[in-house]
C-alpha cells in the first residue's frame, strides 16, 4: 500500500521526530511505502498535495494539519474521493463529526501548555513574575498553549504570578535569544520563563546565562522534551518541559489508516496524552526521543 | 515694460484656446524673458531672452554646457525656471509637464534618444495618442496605416511593426523626428537632431524643415555644424556660459564672427592635421566577415597614419571597428597586431593589446550614467595603470583625469559631478578622455566629435594628431565629411557591408568619397 | 543586470520588415511541454501510469496554482513598469481574514461580528477586493509620489499586511464560511477565475493604451515622460490593479480552505514573481507578457504535480525543484538565443 | 574660456578637484539618529529609561542583525552589479547544518559522522566558508554564462540550497557543538565578525579596482564591456564572495545558537536586501555603499530592541515595523532632495 503523508513543516524539531516514526514504522511493514510532502506552513499547499495524492491513486493519507480550522475542508475533499484519512497530532475542527473511513489519532495542544504552566506556578510556590514566550503569532501550536498558560494562571492557586512581558520568537532559538537578551538589557525581571517550546526555551537560557543570571533563580519550561532540551534539563538549567509522544502518535497513525485502507474498523478518536518531564524523572526519556 | 501684467493662463485653457483656432496675433510665436536656471553647484541659465518668430528656422549656438538644452528643456515643461517668463503667442504661460508643452503645441526632439526599444517603431512614435476603436482598443491597424503615411510624406524608409531596438542610431534619430512632426505642433524644437546622420539624412530632413517652416511653424534647431546654420537658418542666437550673447540674422554674419561670439575669441585652425612620418603596420585586418553585416574587410593601418573611414548610415562602418574590437567577434577572417595573429574574442584581449576604441552610441555603450565623471573616465586605464596590489591609486589616477579634463575643457563644477548632469558635448569629451589616458597605440573613433562645439572640436583634433606624431595608428569613422577629409592620411569608403575603396589624402574630394559610399 | 543586455551583441540593423517575430512565450511553452514530456516517461517507466491522461491531474496541477497565478497577473504588469511587488502574498493573507470575517455563517461563533446574520456572498468578495485595492493604492501612492524605491514601499506592506492579518482576530483563525462564499474555491473555479482574470489582463496590456503606457513607462521612464504620459498617476492605477487582483487571491484562498487564517498566502510574492520571470518578463522593466506568466505558473503546477506522481521523496523535492527552474529559463534563454542567429 | 563672466558665475569651466559632495550616508545616519530619538523620547515618557544609556542594549541592537549584516555586505556587492541574491538565507540555513556537522564534540551523538573526534574550530568554519562559496560559484557561473537573470539563478539556489539542509540530516538538529566553534558565536564576536567583514568590503568598493569594476559593471553592463572589463569573470567573483559571506553568516548562527537546524536563516535575505536598500543601495545596479548597508542593519536593529524596549505588543509589532520602514525611507529621500536645491 501507498499512503501519502502530509506534513505542516519539515522545519520543526518535534514534528521530525513524528515524520520520522511513521517513515520508520513503515518501512518495518511489509508493502508499505509512506510518501511524504512538506507543506511548509501553508494551508493551501497543503491541501493542493492532498489533491495531488487523491490524484496519484494513495491508498490511504496522514495529515498532520497546519491549521485545525482547515481540517473540514480536507475532510470533505478525501470523502468525496473514498480516499482513507487519518489526522495525526492536530485534531481537526471537525474532530467529532468525522465522516466514515476517517480518524484521529494524537493529542490536544492545550494540555501541553496546562502541564508546563501548573509544574511552573507550582515551582515558583504560585507567586512571581514570569514571562511568556510565544511561538509564530497565528499559529495552532501559539495559541492554543498560550491559552492554557493564560488560563493556569488565572486560577487561584496561580494568580500571584505576574506576566511581565510577552511576546513572539517565532519558535525558533536565535529570535528567542535575542528577544530575552532584549528583556534583559531593558531590566525586565523575571523569575520564569514559559516559553511555547523547547527551542525556544533554550535560547532563553542562553541570554540569561551570557548576561549572567544564575540558573538556578529562573524557572524555564518549554515544550518538546527534544533531546537539546533534555540535556539541558540535565545540566540544570532547564526545569519543565512537555513529552509528546510522537512514536506513539506516528506508529499510532500509520496503523489506524492501513486498518482503514484495508476496511477494518477504527477509534474514531486516539488522544495519545502529553507528559510532564521534569529533573525527576528525567531518566526514562532521555532514551525515548 | 509696456505690457499689460498679465497672470499667466493655464495650460489645459490655453489647450482648449489652441483647439478653438481663436489663437491671439502676437509678433513672437514664443517667447522667453529673463531665464534663470540654477543646478546644484552650476549656473546653467542666468538672466536669458529668446524669441521665436511663426515660419522661420532659430539656430541656438553656443559652446558644449552653454544652456541651450537647458533652455529648451525649460520651454518643453520639463524643467521649471527658477526666474522668467515664457510668453506663447503673447500669453504668458507656465508649462508644469511635458504634456502640457504638447498641448499647447511644443514638441521636442531631445539631443538623447528617448524611445522604448521593447515596443514597435509606431507604437513608439503615436504612444498616448493611439488611434482607437469603438470599443476603446487601440486599433493597430489603423497606427500602421498612420505610421506609413507619416513616413511616406516624410520619406523615411523604417518598416513601423519593427522593434526600436532593432534599429541603429540613425533609424532611431529617424523615428525620433517622424514622432516630433507628427504631434503637428507650432513649435518644433530640434536639439541636435543631425549628431547621428550623414548627408543624405541631413539633407532629407532639411526638406522636412523648410516644408515646415512654409507652414508657419517655428523651429528651433541647435546644433555645432556650422555650414548647417548657414543652410537651414533664418536667425540664429548665441549663448555662452549660460548667459545671452545676441541674435543675428543668419545672412548677416560669417563664420569666424560666429566662433568669436561663442567662444570668444578665434579658432585658427580646424583641422590641425600635421605630416608625420608613417611606420610599421600595426594593425593588419584580412577578409573580416560578421555574417549578414559585413563581409570580406581588409585594409591596414600604419603606426602614425589616420585613416578615416566614410559612408552612408548602416554602412557597417561601426560594425567593423565593434568587431575589430572584440564586441562582437567575427565569424571569419584574420587580425594581426603588430605584426602577430590576435583572437580579439572580447574588449578585455583589444585593451591588453594596445587598442582603444570610442564607441558611436554615448548613452548605451558609452557613459556609466550615475557614476561620476572620475569614475567614468578612469574604467579604462585601471586595467594596467595606476593599480597597485589591488589598490587603485587614488590621487594619481585623479590627477590624471583632472590633466584630460582640463585639456579637452570639460565644464563641469567637479570630478565628482555625475556625468548623466553634463551635457552631452561634455559627456562625449569624457569619453574621448577615458580612451586617451590609457595610452593606446591603436585608437579606433567612431563619430568621435558628435555633439562637441568647434573650440573643443579644434581641440580633440589637435590631440589626436598629437597621438599620431606619438606613432598611434588612428582608425577615424566620422559622418562629417570635412572632418574626415581634413584629418585623414587615407580614407576608407565602405557601402552596404563592403569596402568599396581607399582613398589618399591627396586624391580625395567630397564628390569622390560620396561616389563610393554610394555604389 | 538583465542578462539581456549581455546577450545582445549579434546585431542586426534591418531585420526582414513586416516578418513579426515568434512570441517569445512560444519557447517558453515549449519547456513546458518537455517537462511535462519528461513526467509522462518517467511515468511509465517508474510508477506506470501515465502522467497526463488524467484528468483529475490536470486539473488540480493547474488548480493548485492558480492563486499564485491571479497574484501574478497583477506582479506581471508591475514588474513590465519596472518596478517590484513583495507585498502580494501578505495582502492574500490580510484580505483572507477579513473578507473571511464577513463571510461567516451564523451556525458558527463569529470571529469578529457576533450578531450578524449571514451576508450574501458579494459582500465579502467585494469587501476583499477592496482591501487589495486599498493596499495597491498605498502601495502605488508612495511609489508615485514620495519616489521610495517600489521594494521598500511594497516590503512595507508586505509587513505591514502581515501583521494585520495577525492582529486583526489576535492569530484565530476565521472559519465556518458560507456555503456560498464557499463555492468560488470548489472544483475548478479558482482555475476559471485565474484564467478569466489572466485574459482579461492579456487583452488590457496589449490592446488598450493602459497597456501601451504600461510597457513605455517600464521601457524609458523618461521617453514615457517626455511623450506626456502621467506616470505618476499611471504607477497607482497599476499598483492597485495588482493590488486589488490579490485581493481577490486571498478571497479564493479563503473559500478554497473554507477558513481563513493569519498565515496565508507566506511566500506567495515570491512564486508569483518567479512565475513571471520564468514566463519572460524582465526585472529591468518594459517586457513581459501575460501568455508567458500563464505558462510559467502552470510549469510550477506541473513540476509539484509530478514530485507526487513520481512519489519523489519530500527531501529531494525542494533541491531538484530548484534545479527545475533554473534549467527551464537556461533551456528558454538558449533557445530565444538561437533562434535569433 | 577667459572671460570676465566667470566670476560672477557659480559654475567653473575647469573642474575643481577634491570637491567630494556629502556622502548619501549621512542622510539616511541622520534617519537612524532620529528613530533612536523617538525611542528615547518614548522611553522617557512611558518607561521611565533611557533607551541608548545602556551597553547591554547597545551591544544587542547590533548583535542580533549582526548576521543579516554580513550577509547583507555580500549582497550589497551583488546589488550594485545590478543583480540579486535570493539565496543567502537558504545557504546559511546549509552551511550551519553541514558545518556544524563537522563542529560536534564527541560528548554528544553525532548527526553524521558519528565516530569522529572532537575538530579544531577551524575545520567547521573553514569547511561552512567553502561550502557557501560554491553555492556562489553556482549562482555567479550561471548568471554569467547562461545569460539568466539573477533573480531566477539564485531563486533556484534559494530553494535548492533549503532543500540540502532539510535533506542532510533529515530534519534532525544538529546540536552539541564544540565550546570552540560556539565561541564564535559567544559575547559580542558576532558584532566584531560583522563590522571587521564591512570594514573589509568597503575598502574593496572604494580603494580597489574590484571595486570600481564593480560599480561600473552596475551603471553600464555594454559600456563596461567595452571599457574592457570582464564582466563575467567579475560577476562570477562577486556572487562567490556573497556566498563565502553568508556561509561565514551559517556558520555565526550556528554558533551563536549552539545548534544547527533546517530552518535556520529563512528569509534573511529579504531583511539583507531590505537592509541595503534602505542603506541606499538602488536595485537598478552602480549605486551603493557598505557604510549605508551598516546603517541600514542597524536601522532594524534598533527597531526591534525598541519595540521590546517599550512593551509594543506582538501583534502590533509589525504592522508599526512595516511603517517605519517605509517612513525612514521616505525621511531619506526627501532629506536628499531638499539638499539638492
Ligand atoms: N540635471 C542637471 N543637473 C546638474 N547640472 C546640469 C543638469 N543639466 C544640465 N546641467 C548643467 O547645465 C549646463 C548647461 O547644460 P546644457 O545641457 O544646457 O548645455 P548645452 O548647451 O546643451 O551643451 P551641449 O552642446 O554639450 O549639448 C552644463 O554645465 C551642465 O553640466
Ligand atoms: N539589432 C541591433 N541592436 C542594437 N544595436 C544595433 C543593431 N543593429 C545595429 N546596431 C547598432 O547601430 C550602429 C550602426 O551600425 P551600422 O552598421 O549602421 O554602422 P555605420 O555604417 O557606422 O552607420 P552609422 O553611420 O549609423 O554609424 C552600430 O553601432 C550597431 O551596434
Ligand atoms: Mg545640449
Ligand atoms: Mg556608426
Amino acid at each position: 500500500e501507498t499512503i501519502g503523508v502530509a506534513m505542516s513543516l519539515f522545519d520543526d524539531n518535534w514534528l521530525t521526530g513524528l515524520r520520522h516514526s511513521m517513515e520508520d514504522h513503515a518501512k518495518g511493514l511489509k508493502d508499505v511505502t509512506v510518501n511524504t510532502e512538506d507543506g511548509q506552513g501553508d494551508i493551501a499547499k497543503q491541501q493542493s498535495q492532498v489533491d495531488n495524492f487523491i490524484a496519484a491513486g494513495v491508498d490511504g493519507i496522514v495529515i498532520m494539519l497546519v491549521d485545525a480550522d482547515a481540517g473540514a475542508a480536507i475532510s470533505k475533499r478525501a470523502a468525496e474521493a473514498g480516499i482513507p484519512l487519518v489526522f495525526v497530532n492536530n485534531a481537526p475542527s471537525n474532530v467529532d463529526s468525522l465522516p466514515d473511513k476517517q480518524a484521529f489519532v494524537g493529542s490536544n495542544e492545550e494540555q501541553a501548555g496546562t502541564l508546563e504552566t501548573e509544574t511552573v506556578c507550582k515551582m515558583l510556590g504560585g507567586k512571581g513574575k514570569a514571562v511568556i514566550i510565544q511561538g509564530q503569532l497565528g499559529t495552532t501550536g501559539q495559541r492554543g498553549r498560550t491559552k492554557a498558560t493564560h488560563d493556569v494562571l488565572a486560577t487561584d492557586a496561580c494568580k500571584g504570578i505576574e506576566v511581565v512581558d510577552e511576546q513572539s520568537a517565532n519558535w525558533m532559538r536565535t529570535p528567542s535569544l535575542d528577544l530575552v537578551t532584549n528583556w534583559l538589557s531593558a531590566g525586565r525581571d523575571f523569575d520564569a520563563v514559559i516559553a511555547n517550546n523547547d527551542e525556544m526555551a533554550l535560547g532563553a537560557i542562553q541570554a540569561l546565562k551570557a548576561s549572567g543570571k544564575s540558573m538556578d533563580k529562573v524557572v524555564v519550561g518549554g515544550v518538546d522534551a527534544t533531546a537539546d532540551a533534555l540535556a539541558a534539563m540535565q545540566a540544570g538549567d532547564l526545569d519543565v518541559t512537555v513529552f509528546q509522544n510522537a512514536k506513539g502518535q506516528g506508529v499510532g497513525a500509520i496503523d489506524t489508516v492501513l486498518k482503514l485502507a484495508r476496511g477494518e474498523k477504527v477509534e474514531k478518536k486516539t488522544y495519545i496524552p502529553f507528559e510532564l518531564v521534569t529533573k525527576d524523572n528525567l531518566a526514562q526519556y532521555t532514551a525515548k526521543n | 515694460m509696456g505690457r499689460p501684467v498679465m497672470t499667466s493662463i493655464s495650460p489645459s485653457t490655453m489647450a482648449a484656446v489652441r483647439r478653438s483656432g481663436a489663437v491671439p496675433n502676437a509678433e513672437f510665436l514664443l517667447a522667453a524673458e529673463g531665464i534663470r536656471k540654477e543646478f546644484p553647484g552650476v549656473l546653467a541659465l542666468d538672466d536669458v531672452s529668446f524669441r521665436l518668430k511663426r515660419g522661420s528656422v532659430h539656430a541656438l549656438m553656443g559652446e558644449n554646457g552653454a544652456g541651450k538644452s537647458t533652455l529648451m528643456k525649460i520651454l518643453a515643461g520639463i524643467y521649471t525656471p527658477d526666474q522668467g517668463e515664457v510668453t506663447l503667442r503673447g500669453v504668458p504661460i507656465r508649462l508644469q509637464s511635458p504634456l502640457d508643452a504638447l498641448e499647447n503645441g511644443i514638441a521636442m526632439i531631445h539631443q538623447e534618444l528617448n524611445l522604448m526599444p521593447y515596443m514597435t517603431v509606431a507604437e513608439n512614435i503615436w504612444i498616448r495618442r493611439e488611434p482607437r476603436n469603438r470599443l476603446g482598443f487601440v486599433n493597430h491597424g489603423e497606427m500602421h496605416r498612420m505610421t506609413a503615411d507619416l513616413f511616406k510624406r516624410l520619406r523615411i524608409d523604417i518598416d513601423p511593426e519593427i522593434e526600436v531596438r532593432h534599429l541603429s542610431v540613425a533609424s532611431r534619430q529617424m523615428v525620433e523626428i517622424a514622432k516630433a512632426v507628427s504631434y503637428e505642433s507650432d513649435v518644433l524644437i530640434m536639439d541636435e537632431p543631425t549628431s547621428a546622420l550623414t548627408e543624405t539624412e541631413v539633407g532629407h530632413l532639411f526638406s522636412i524643415i523648410r516644408d515646415l517652416r512654409s507652414h508657419g511653424i517655428g523651429i528651433v534647431y541647435i546644433t555645432h555644424k556650422m555650414n548647417e546654420l548657414f543652410e537651414i537658418s533664418d536667425e540664429f542666437s548665441v549663448f555662452r556660459d549660460g548667459r545671452y550673447i545676441g541674435t543675428h540674422a543668419a545672412s548677416d554674419v560669417t563664420r569666424d564672427d560666429i566662433i568669436k561670439m561663442m567662444v570668444g575669441r578665434e579658432i585658427t585652425q580646424m583641422f590641425p592635421k600635421e605630416d608625420v612620418a608613417i611606420g610599421d603596420v600595426v594593425l593588419s585586418v584580412k577578409n573580416l566577415t560578421l555574417k549578414g553585416v559585413f563581409e570580406n574587410v581588409s585594409f591596414d593601418v600604419r603606426a602614425g597614419e589616420i585613416m578615416g573611414v566614410a559612408g552612408l548610415v548602416g554602412s557597417g562602418r561601426s560594425n567593423v571597428a565593434e568587431t575589430i574590437f572584440g564586441v562582437t567577434p567575427a565569424s571569419s577572417g584574420t587580425i594581426d597586431l603588430y605584426g602577430k595573429r590576435v583572437d580579439i574574442k572580447s574588449p578585455a584581449v583589444a585593451i591588453q593589446n594596445h587598442m582603444a576604441f570610442l564607441t558611436e552610441d554615448r548613452k548605451d555603450t558609452g557613459c556609466l550614467l550615475i557614476l561620476d565623471i572620475l569614475q567614468n573616465m578612469q574604467v579604462a586605464v585601471l586595467h594596467d595603470r595606476f593599480v597597485k596590489g589591488g589598490f587603485v591609486q587614488e590621487s594619481a589616477v585623479e590627477k590624471a583625469c583632472e590633466d584630460m579634463a582640463k585639456r579637452l575643457r570639460v565644464k563641469t563644477p567637479g570630478l565628482f559631478e555625475r556625468i548623466e548632469n553634463l551635457s552631452g558635448g561634455n559627456q562625449q569629451k569624457v569619453l574621448i578622455g577615458r580612451w586617451l589616458l590609457t595610452n593606446p597605440r591603436i585608437l579606433i573613433l567612431d563619430e568621435p566629435t558628435r555633439g562637441i562645439d568647434v573650440g573643443a572640436k579644434a581641440e580633440i583634433h589637435r590631440i589626436v594628431t598629437e597621438f599620431a606624431k606619438a606613432g598611434v595608428a588612428v582608425l577615424m569613422i566620422s559622418s562629417e565629411m570635412p572632418e574626415v577629409l581634413g584629418m585623414s592620411d587615407r580614407i576608407m569608403v565602405m557601402h552596404e557591408g563592403k569596402v568599396t575603396g581607399f582613398l589618399d589624402r591627396s586624391e580625395a574630394t567630397q564628390v569622390k568619397v560620396m561616389e563610393l559610399a554610394s555604389r | 543586470m538583465e542578462s539581456k543586455a549581455l546577450a545582445e551583441t549579434a546585431t542586426q540593423d534591418h531585420p526582414a520588415p513586416r516578418k513579426r517575430r515568434l512570441p517569445t512565450e512560444l519557447s517558453i511553452f515549449l519547456v513546458l511541454v518537455g517537462i511535462a514530456l519528461v513526467y509522462e516517461i518517467l511515468g511509465w517507466i517508474f510508477v506506470h501510469q501515465s502522467f497526463l491522461m488524467n484528468s483529475q491531474r490536470l486539473t488540480i496541477m493547474v488548480l493548485q496554482v492558480s492563486v499564485i497565478g491571479i497574484i501574478a497577473v497583477g506582479v506581471t504588469q508591475v514588474i513590465i513598469t519596472g518596478g517590484i511587488d513583495l507585498s502580494s502574498g501578505s495582502v492574500v493573507g490580510m484580505t483572507a481574514m477579513i473578507a473571511a470575517g464577513f463571510a461567516q455563517s451564523s451556525t458558527w461563533t463569529r470571529a469578529i461580528y457576533p450578531n450578524m446574520t449571514d451576508l450574501p456572498a458579494i459582500i465579502p468578495i467585494a469587501t476583499g477586493i477592496l482591501i487589495g485595492l486599498a493596499a495597491g493604492l498605498v502601495n502605488g501612492w508612495l511609489i508615485a509620489y514620495t519616489k521610495i524605491p517600489p521594494f521598500i514601499a511594497t516590503l512595507g506592506m508586505m509587513v505591514s499586511a502581515r501583521g494585520i492579518s495577525k492582529w486583526y482576530t489576535k492569530g484565530q483563525p476565521v472559519s465556518g464560511l458560507t456555503d456560498q462564499f464557499n463555492f468560488i474555491g470548489s472544483g475548478a473555479w479558482p482555475v476559471i477565475v485565474f484564467l478569466v482574470v489572466a485574459l482579461i489582463f492579456h487583452i488590457a496590456l496589449r490592446y488598450t493604451r493602459y497597456g501601451k503606457f504600461t510597457y513605455a513607462i517600464g521601457a524609458n521612464p523618461q521617453a514615457a515622460r517626455v511623450s506626456g504620459i502621467n506616470i505618476e498617476a499611471h504607477l497607482i492605477k497599476v499598483y492597485a490593479i495588482a493590488g486589488a487582483l490579490a485581493g481577490l487571491a486571498g478571497i479564493v484562498t479563503a473559500a478554497r480552505a473554507q477558513t481563513a487564517q493569519s498565515g496565508m498566502g507566506v511566500m506567495y510574492e515570491l512564486d508569483a514573481i518567479a512565475a513571471a520571470v520564468i514566463g519572460g518578463t524582465s526585472l529591468a522593466g518594459g517586457v513581459g507578457r501575460i501568455t508567458g506568466t500563464v505558462i510559467g505558473v502552470i510549469i510550477l503546477g506541473v513540476m509539484s504535480s509530478g514530485f507526487t506522481f513520481l512519489r519523489v521523496d519530500a527531501y529531494y523535492q525542494e533541491i531538484i525543484k530548484g534545479a527545475i527552474i533554473v534549467a527551464a529559463v537556461v533551456a528558454d534563454v538558449y533557445r530565444q538565443k538561437r533562434k535569433k542567429v
